[in-house]
């Protein structure tokens, strides 16, 4: 059965109540068919990884399946010890949510600008800033979060995770199970 | 010269006194011609600052949605939508950022004007002197102004300035006034400058006055940590930025013999300060070396522990990162608190004008909590006495405040894992997992947390449970407390102008590979320990490291395993391979001051009302970099913007991002990258550096990789970009395992290329990147951005081409 | 005297010149002594402001539950919690109190400091001449800083002082400073305190620089209305609060003979400053009356209706209360834009130093939508030319600017009726049922609802047909706008001393009933109607009514039966049943000059340096509430704040409540309401007079009747009680239908009921409230909290007493 | 059939969502009992009663089950033209919301403090500001609106009725039954 991602549909950090405009929480099902569909989707994997290492290989499985992947803070040495180097790009998470908010900038690989945006192993403060640097300032990439955190300025996001190492794997699982499909 | 002033009868004038204001024109003894932009207005030097947005681009991260500033309001600006008054979402967020440097400014100037008034008070007018070694003496004032002040009150024209030009911000930040984000910038760069100057004054007044050391790398070193207080003795903490009414409670007690009974500690900056007194040139008549006396109890994250820990007798607080809860703090433990300035009155009845005894007596017998006591000698006097007296009543208290064993257990047992404290916890430490430990007998992760642990009780607010949490972390971490005591070296004040000397050449040429400034507050998260690990690597590394406020304070608590602190373990010169720590927040200023001196004394520039054109210079050839590590007040955010209009980029970690704003480059947009060759006025194409002004990093890692990366100037020559791109790939193979990707953007020529490694970095280039290399001269034949140059002297400003390009 | 300025050469000073800075003491024309308080500080007058805090208990309403405005947040406060720095939410908002406050403090002074640098540079130093009937020229500037400007360059210092506050103030904002909400509003009172100060400055240099009346109860009535500018000339709109610029287009007009070619149209105070120049003394060179030949264009309420409409062919900003984005509406519209002021510059590119051909030329030709031009004098020149030369090249645009019948229809159509206009409407205006109305043919509530409607555009934003709502507001009402012409009479300036004379002790025996003072914004909801609905039933009860700024120029827009605008309606001098506009919003200074001058003229008090006694004075004896019935910036905080300083209450509409805080009086606590009597010292028990000093009244009809009741005051004679009590009865009986529940509470003795209902009020005293009457001799025997005693002199302060009570 | 008084809850005026703690909207069942079942309630009513002139006389049906009326802005004149003043209190809200937030308050009959305050015909804005007094500096007050509006700062609210005044007198009449049985 699938784990539910919709609990707990509060800001990680609870006092962050930005505005009207609030993220929910959606299941594996959905935000997992959701990227699938994205036509430029980009997995953007932050530091946090360290502190769950065998998050690392998940990512790995994902960008596998050919999502590309932005390796933010130091993660890439994440990257490096696996010698997975494939489609990792190393880039900070502040200048890369820069590029995303311009229309004209043509990605990391030069190929064109993200539709989707998909954000995971982040520290919680700045990813929710920079979801909403998106959320405000380029309304044209989705915001999808599948980190153990409910991020409210995202489009679609789990609910809190955060105590739940179990569910939040098996969460990831099944994101990746469907995105193997 | 006689310096002549105060009252003259005048003849055939009834009744008249003439007051003399300032004499405009003495002998001249300053050889540089008035500059450009004396006392720039808010539009003067906007021109210098669209430059900088125009590469460095504003990029805003809003913290809220909608804006409840005036009537029309609330106004959902979600997707950068207009409200009624017809700001946008960006716009927004640009008075938000000036509202908040404002702030940061408002703070520093105000401290000085506070301290000018004081010191005139105290001390009488007095010559600014810096001592034979600083003859460019106030380079912020100079370049701003485009005076030289010849004693204290010479500063007080240049507050007016500060004044005005604040007035004239936060005017524009009324509903309805200016528009544009961009122009909201330009002021808030406006008002980062004068923060800077600010703080210059403020730490010039205080360090003649109170006779502080004029840049002495040999400051004396002095006791930090909470567990410097001695509890045998009535200890005194003063609290906040502010060092007049501390000073005179330390005055008050040399004068009264009483060192033996007292222990005076300072918290924030007032403990930098208290700690620099009288170690300077010897002229006053401050008992000498008394600062030495004093004790840094810690940095403003420390409060909360130590009062919580009850350390001390009695808290005077000043000004300026002083929790706004101190009196219910400190009620409970019966710590009587003295409020010595107006900022900060707490709602208490103001006892300026009553006899110090009645004062004392109402505190020691808890018939109030706290006073205010405006005047810094009374408050000196009454602190220091009640300190005295309070001491045998507390002894009570004092023994309740830790829990017992018991008491410890019984509340580990009532948390119910709710969580509530995480989703409130700034840090966010899962507090529920250290219970779940500590229940199983393991009081590691109570050990290992507390220093991320800022102390700001929100997790005892949300527990439904009542568990006072802090005193859970209190009770686990009571030795640690006792036994926190460590050296740090007392704030040295300005770099000498014979040190700019030494090292001008080696900075502007990158052969010393950088300036490192950590500057602002280091407490959260895990700001104290890596502040001193990114000091230690960078000083490892031959770059400058300089340290002010709260940074320095926190970087002594750790030592290497000889058990040496950082300020043992490197000299403290503004050298290579050294750490000094430049003094408290409003020392800042002196780092400004030491670019501008790079550019004034090394490469003779002009700097006098010529602002525009020295932060050009060092945004073209000094390679620095500021990096603020923590928690960050509004005056970090001023101190940073002002940085920044200096030409200088700094580095802040991820909770900076409730300020809004950043200045981004993208290296994607060659047409950003275009700078003036003054030699002839062409436009050079140069390769991003530096690549950002304002710069969020995820972890410490990234930071040092991005500040080694920011230190690199269109100016280097090629020995020293061969050193910076050394440390540049050696941080990154270091702490990501691999080369930066964009290092060959910064090869101009073969001989750029790390040593070590230059062989494979140029097969690399030919194969990955496609540049032509003759290997046999093992030269670069295609492929730079542009060639090495050694005579090419890059400029944003065209006024500075010295011959038209034919 | 003769006043000898400049520079001097001293014998054996070699090189040296020395500046006179400041006579300090001359033949002192001045025969009070420097009273107790001058240049205050912040806690200074602090024990005033908690006398006023103590009674008056501040009440917060949060806009915001959380704090985001340090790196430890966002916090949450909801029920008062802390946020991590130890603030609770009482705390915070009043620190958001505290910077709104300051945003309009700063808004007045920097407009002060920009006009003092201005008229300076441009008319040299001129004496300070008020004219022979207004001898306490400067009572503000007298009341705090203590001294008698001479000449225009003596406000210089008393700038300095307000900028050195504003920065203590905003520095207070800083996290970790203040703690307590009673302090931030002790600071905020004290910021109130610096705006009244700086436009006392501001209209005081305007006025002597610029030759406006001095107090001229009969100054000209000028045109007002968005269809007084002529559609056959080049119609020049300047906008915002500062006259520099405006002026200067007006003197270029009037120099190159071209009044016949062009309409000069003010928008906000600009507009009431340009209409008052030159109407004065006439001892300038400014043409004489040229100020009647401007044009009130509108208050800003109207601004988006007259670009929509685009009855401008160009528009000159300067600062305050100009909507952020002029730009984006009048590009589109072909509007060049010129920003005279550095406070505005929109991002536009500064032409300050560039030729005027080459800038009109930019803007005719459309190469840029805007330019920025900081002297005030070419901004003139430019604005003339481009708004000539742009005229012809807009026709064609000009007739696309309103909707056509069909256009109109097809967006009728379109609407889905989702209500997301009404969901983001100001006001809540119902929007799809006027289109409703008006698919039926029924255009009237798009007409009535037309001066209701803010012009925000919010609703456009959020409409997802993209319906251009604002335009089907302009096809529905394009006979109104071309229509909408007034008459306004020009601001007069200061209450004139001999005015003060004859109202004085009326004013303070209550024989006045009040003085009404309808000030600030005024546009919503209802404001424009409902304010000249206020304003005339005041003053038909023979209160004095004053005006300032957007609410006298709304108060225009309406005519009696017999066509007469409350200007023709009523005579313009401070005196009961007149009505008299003050001028712009700076001139609500004179409001207070003219309380204080009751003080110090009427009632011989010593203003000098002496804030706290006047302000007492006020309090307790002078019947006067001010009233800001419309949107509140934070101009408009400031100046209530300012008000309440110095005594005297307002009352505001709902809108405001989005500033958070009120001051509100407890009727049920006795004890906060005892004053001393000055006679000997003892405490009396008094009536709650006046019972609040910032509330906020949901209707006009409320507003009117606390108005009412705000005017008793504790000194009332019998005669002035009865007079003020029959009024607040009457009110009430008009506009709720009965008496109000707590008018026995006012009265003191029999001859204090209203005449008309004596009897039966009596009887309902002794039946319903238990008083005892005597009805032989018609006389109260026991009841009242108090006697009426014609001699009681109540003040708030110890030391006012003249004899210990035995 | 009861009219659904839960549909859209979102504030009334969009943009105000002042942080963590939010009202829910309720059907009439719910607040009808919670408002008989209040020791001390108050009815605090407003001069947008002038709009819709009929709920003047449900306010009274209100009133004369017991619940005593604060008549707020000039509303009080709609109880003199319908001869109803029986347990009707003239006072502005500003003050009553002052009077309400301090634990010592008599109330306006002098014989103690109220338990619950329901408005309704207030103005939006002012309604809503204090409500948020309440919510921050009296929370042993419980705040109900029965108003038009979705109201965000009370503990209970209907959704938006504001374009629907059949269903809102509907709600109303609801309301006014449970408290009648």
């Amino acid at each position: 059965m699938a784990v539910d991602t919709t609990k707990n549909p509060i800001p990680f950090e609870m006092a962050q109540i930005p505005g009207p405009e609030m993220a929910k929480a959606y299941a594996t099902k959905v935000i997992g068919s959701i990227i699938k569909k994205s036509k430029r989707p980009l997995l953007v994997v932050g530091a946090e990884l360290f502190d769950d290492p065998v998050m690392f290989d998940k990512v790995i499985e994902m960008g596998k399946t050919g999502i590309p992947i932005a390796a933010t803070a130091h993660s890439v040495k994440g990257f490096v010890e696996r010698n997975y180097l494939e489609n990792v790009y190393q880039i900070g998470l502040h200048p890369l949510t820069n590029y995303l908010r311009f229309e004209d900038w043509k990605g990391l690989d030069g190929q064109g600008h993200y539709d989707t945006v998909i954000f995971l192993g982040i520290h919680y403060k700045f990813a929710n800033a920079m979801f909403s640097a998106l959320k405000n300032f380029n309304r044209n990439v989705r915001r999808i979060s599948i980190d153990r955190y409910f991020h409210v300025n995202a489009n679609m996001t789990f609910g809190n995770l955060a105590f739940s190492p179990d569910d939040y794997h098996e969460a990831i699982d099944e994101v990746i199970a469907i995105l193997k499909k | 010269m006689v310096k002549t002033e105060g009252s003259f009868a005048v003849e055939d004038m009834k009744n008249v006194q003439i007051n003399i204001g300032a004499v405009i024109k003495e002998e001249d003894e300053w050889d540089q011609e008035m500059g450009p932009y004396p006392k720039p207005q808010v539009a003067t030097l906007r021109d210098w600052d669209f430059k900088i947005v125009n590469r460095y681009r504003i990029f805003y991260a809003p913290a809220d949605d909608t804006c409840t500033l005036c009537t029309f309001g609330p106004c959902d600006l979600t997707g950068n939508k207009r409200g009624a008054c017809g700001i946008d979402q960006a716009g927004t967020c640009g008075k938000i950022v000036l509202v908040a440097v404002l702030m940061g400014t408002c703070a520093h100037t105000a401290h000085g004007r506070h301290l000018y008034h004081w010191c005139l008070d105290k001390f009488g007018d007095m010559p600014f002197d810096m001592g034979s070694d600083i003859l460019v003496k106030a380079p912020l004032t100079e370049s701003i102004i485009g005076i030289r002040p010849k004693t204290l009150k010479d500063f007080g024209p240049v507050l007016s300035y500060c004044e005005e030009e604040i007035t004239q911000l936060l005017a524009s930040c009324h509903s309805g006034q200016e528009g544009s984000y961009i122009d909201f910038e330009s002021k808030a760069l406006h008002s980062g400058m004068i923060d800077s100057l600010g703080k210059e004054i403020c730490d010039m007044l205080q360090t003649v006055a109170y006779d502080m050391p004029r840049g002495d790398p040999e400051a004396p070193l002095v006791e930090i940590g909470m567990g410097t207080m001695d509890q045998s003795k009535a200890c005194l903490i003063a609290y906040g930025h502010n060092l007049a009414a501390g000073a005179e409670a330390m005055f008050y007690t040399e004068n009264n013999n009483l060192w033996d009974k007292v222990d005076i500690g300072g918290v924030c900056c007032t403990a930098i300060d208290l700690t620099r007194i009288a170690e300077g040139l010897g002229n006053t008549d401050i008992p000498k070396m008394i600062g030495t006396k004093a004790k840094v109890a810690g940095a403003v994250g420390w409060w909360r522990k130590m009062v919580r820990a009850g350390i001390m007798d009695a808290v005077m607080v000043d000004e300026q990162c002083v929790w706004c809860d101190v009196v219910r703090d400190c009620e409970p433990r019966k710590i009587p608190v003295i409020a010595t300035n107006d900022k900060i009155m707490y709602g208490l009845v103001d006892r300026t004008n009553d006899p110090v005894d009645e004062i004392v007596s109402d505190l020691v017998e808890f018939r109030v909590a706290g006073v205010v006591v405006l005047d810094p000698i009374k408050a000196g006097e009454v602190a220091v006495k009640t300190a005295l007296q309070v001491k045998p009543k507390r002894a009570d208290i004092k023994d309740k405040l830790v829990l017992t064993e018991e008491e410890f257990k019984k509340f580990l047992d009532t948390c119910t894992k709710c969580r509530q404290c995480t989703y409130v916890c700034p840090p966010h430490i899962r507090i529920s997992n250290l219970i779940e430990e500590a229940i199983k007998g393991n009081l590691e992760p109570f050990s290992s947390t507390y220093e991320v642990c800022v102390g700001c009780g929100r997790c005892e607010q949300a527990c439904p449970q009542d568990i006072p949490i802090l005193k859970l972390y209190e009770y686990a971490n009571r030795d640690y407390i006792a036994n926190q005591k460590f050296k740090m070296r007392a704030g040295r004040g300005p770099v000498r102008d014979t040190e700019i000397r030494a090292v001008g050449m080696p900075i502007v040429m990158g052969t010393i590979p950088g300036v490192i400034a950590l500057v602002g507050c280091s407490n959260y998260p895990n700001g104290t320990k890596e502040c001193y690990d990114i000091a230690k690597e960078f000083a490892d590394r031959g770059y400058i490291v300089v340290a002010t406020g709260c940074m320095a304070m926190d970087m002594s608590l750790y030592t290497d395993e000889d058990g040496k602190t950082i300020w043992e373990q490197y000299p403290g010169g503004f050298d290579g391979r050294n750490v000094c720590n430049i003094g408290s927040c409003v020392s800042n200023a002196h780092i400004h001051g030491a670019a501008i001196k790079v550019a004034t004394i090394f490469a003779r520039r002009n700097h006098r009302a010529n602002y525009d054109d020295i932060a050009d210079y060092i945004l073209s050839k000094v390679g620095a970099c500021g990096v603020a590590w923590g928690a960050y007040s509004q005056k970090a955010a001023s101190i940073a913007t002002g940085v920044n209009r200096v030409g200088c980029p700094v580095v802040v970690q991820p909770s900076s991002v409730i300020y809004r704003r950043a200045f981004l480059g993208r290296t994607d947009v060659p047409e950003d990258w275009k700078v003036i060759d003054a030699r002839d006025g062409s436009l050079v194409q140069i390769e991003p550096a530096p690549e950002h002004m304002l710069y969020v990093a995820e972890t410490k890692e990234e930071a040092m990789l991005m500040m080694a990366k920011l230190c690199f100037r269109p100016s280097d020559n090629s020995i020293g970009r061969m050193i910076k791109l050394t440390h540049y790939c050696d941080i990154s193979k270091k702490y990501f395992g691999k080369l930066p990707d964009d290092w060959p953007i910064f090869v101009r020529h073969a001989s750029e290329l790390p040593i070590a490694d230059k062989e494979p970095m140029m097969r690399e280039l030919e194969e990955k990147h496609g540049w032509k290399i003759d290997w046999k001269a093992k030269k670069i034949v295609e492929g730079p951005i542009r060639p090495a140059d050694v005579s090419f002297d890059p400029t944003n400003l065209p006024r500075k081409i010295r011959a038209k390009k034919k």
